[in-house]
């Protein structure tokens, strides 16, 4: 399932709605991104971060966040999966993302769990304003995050 | 053909979207920057560096060598940052 | 931290307990696992699962979860980390282990979760009865989990 | 010597633990493995297939020609299975 959504998201919950009556679920991966008070500049140390604002592309989030979803579900054998991504005004500390994973198989879960988010970050079309003493930067993309991507990629 | 525009190419341009109308000459996505450019020096500004913008026509991502037509909805953005 | 008991855990409260009042935490993975109501037997296809019952080593269960849990903090930087694990008697669907770690980076967080679930697997002293209606199994270790394991090792 | 038995172990013998004075020839591990199996066919028979028998010394896992003393808690049990 893929919601994008101002409001917060309750993990246990979530996760709940995954598990609860279901006696196949060997496992469920979980990753909760949150908003950090710290931006890392290589050229000027760390500056502190006051909000984040997130902004998205209506329709196409939703329909890139879908597939990424399906492709998942194509690769892993899982029983089900859950992408929560907000979009607005969040505050350091705040949950971004959720993304869960339920598999009759560990590795399924963890495996398709780090997928999505790896996919996510380098498709999904979202984008990050920071808010820092010195002004509002957009985030730029991070080679790390395009290379954590790359390794899921089939030649 | 709508034109979509978001986050840092949001801002340099100054609007989030716009209906415009290329010449007949502009057939992929390639050409519609490249035409986009002439416009004014903000637009050449804000494409300058095209390995930093990304295109998705109707939804989808897009290379340089995409065809475009009048009734497409084109999306230019930064590489994506969310997660 | 490490906790071995009988009841029941909240994954949301747990969660919230490690990300409560930080901002400098980006990212927090984590891995439920479940009692399945499936146990497959290559010899003889499927078979239902009534309960699960599940036997540790009181002392040195939590010595070498502690040690595991160590051994992760070592090896990425954690910001946070859990591991929840129950004994006793468990029915199908019910929760087993929750294994948690925050990080401000992402990936730290997902593969030292994998880490830690891998490790608890083949390391931490722990066996499961299976219940079944041909009677009560005690489960044999598989090949696959020492190969997770394994892949951790440092040469 | 305090010998604990977990899971199949347990049940093979009989019992989940007991108090033991090996011989003063019982030096390591293996040998006091090899001196159980004189006990009884039931010992004998837990302990037949060694590749299944997981020692610990005072909380740590040690291989066969890990020393033993008369003061030492000696667990034996099978791989194990949680998570």
């Amino acid at each position: 399932m893929i919601r994008v959504q101002e409001a917060d998201f309750d993990i246990g919950a979530e996760l709940a709605q995954l598990t609860d009556g279901r006696r196949d679920i060997g496992g469920v991966a979980c990753f909760v991104g949150l908003v950090r008070d710290m931006l890392r500049k290589p050229e000027a140390g760390e500056e502190s971060i006051t909000a984040m604002t997130l902004e998205h592309y209506p329709g196409m989030t939703e329909k890139r966040l879908a597939e990424i979803e399906a492709e998942a579900r194509a690769r892993w054998p899982l029983e089900g999966s859950l992408i929560i991504h907000r979009v607005g005004r969040l505050l350091p500390g705040e949950r971004i993302v959720l993304v869960a994973t339920a598999s009759s198989h560990r590795q399924a879960a963890l495996e398709s769990c780090q997928f999505l988010i790896d996919w996510l970050k380098t498709q999904a079309p979202f984008w990050k304003l920071e808010e820092t003493s010195s002004g509002a930067h957009w985030v730029a993309a991070r080679a790390s995050d395009d290379q954590a991507a790359e390794r899921w990629r089939r030649s | 053909m709508k034109l979509l525009y978001f986050a840092w190419l949001r801002g340099k341009l100054g609007k989030a979207s716009e209906e415009l109308s290329p010449p007949p000459g502009v057939a992929t996505v390639g050409q519609l920057l490249d035409w986009l450019e002439t416009l004014s020096p903000a637009y050449k500004a804000a494409l300058a560096d095209r390995r930093v913008v990304k295109v998705a026509v109707n939804l989808e991502y897009v290379g340089a060598e995409h065809p475009v037509a009048p009734g497409d909805e084109v999306a230019l953005f930064p590489p994506v940052t969310g997660g």
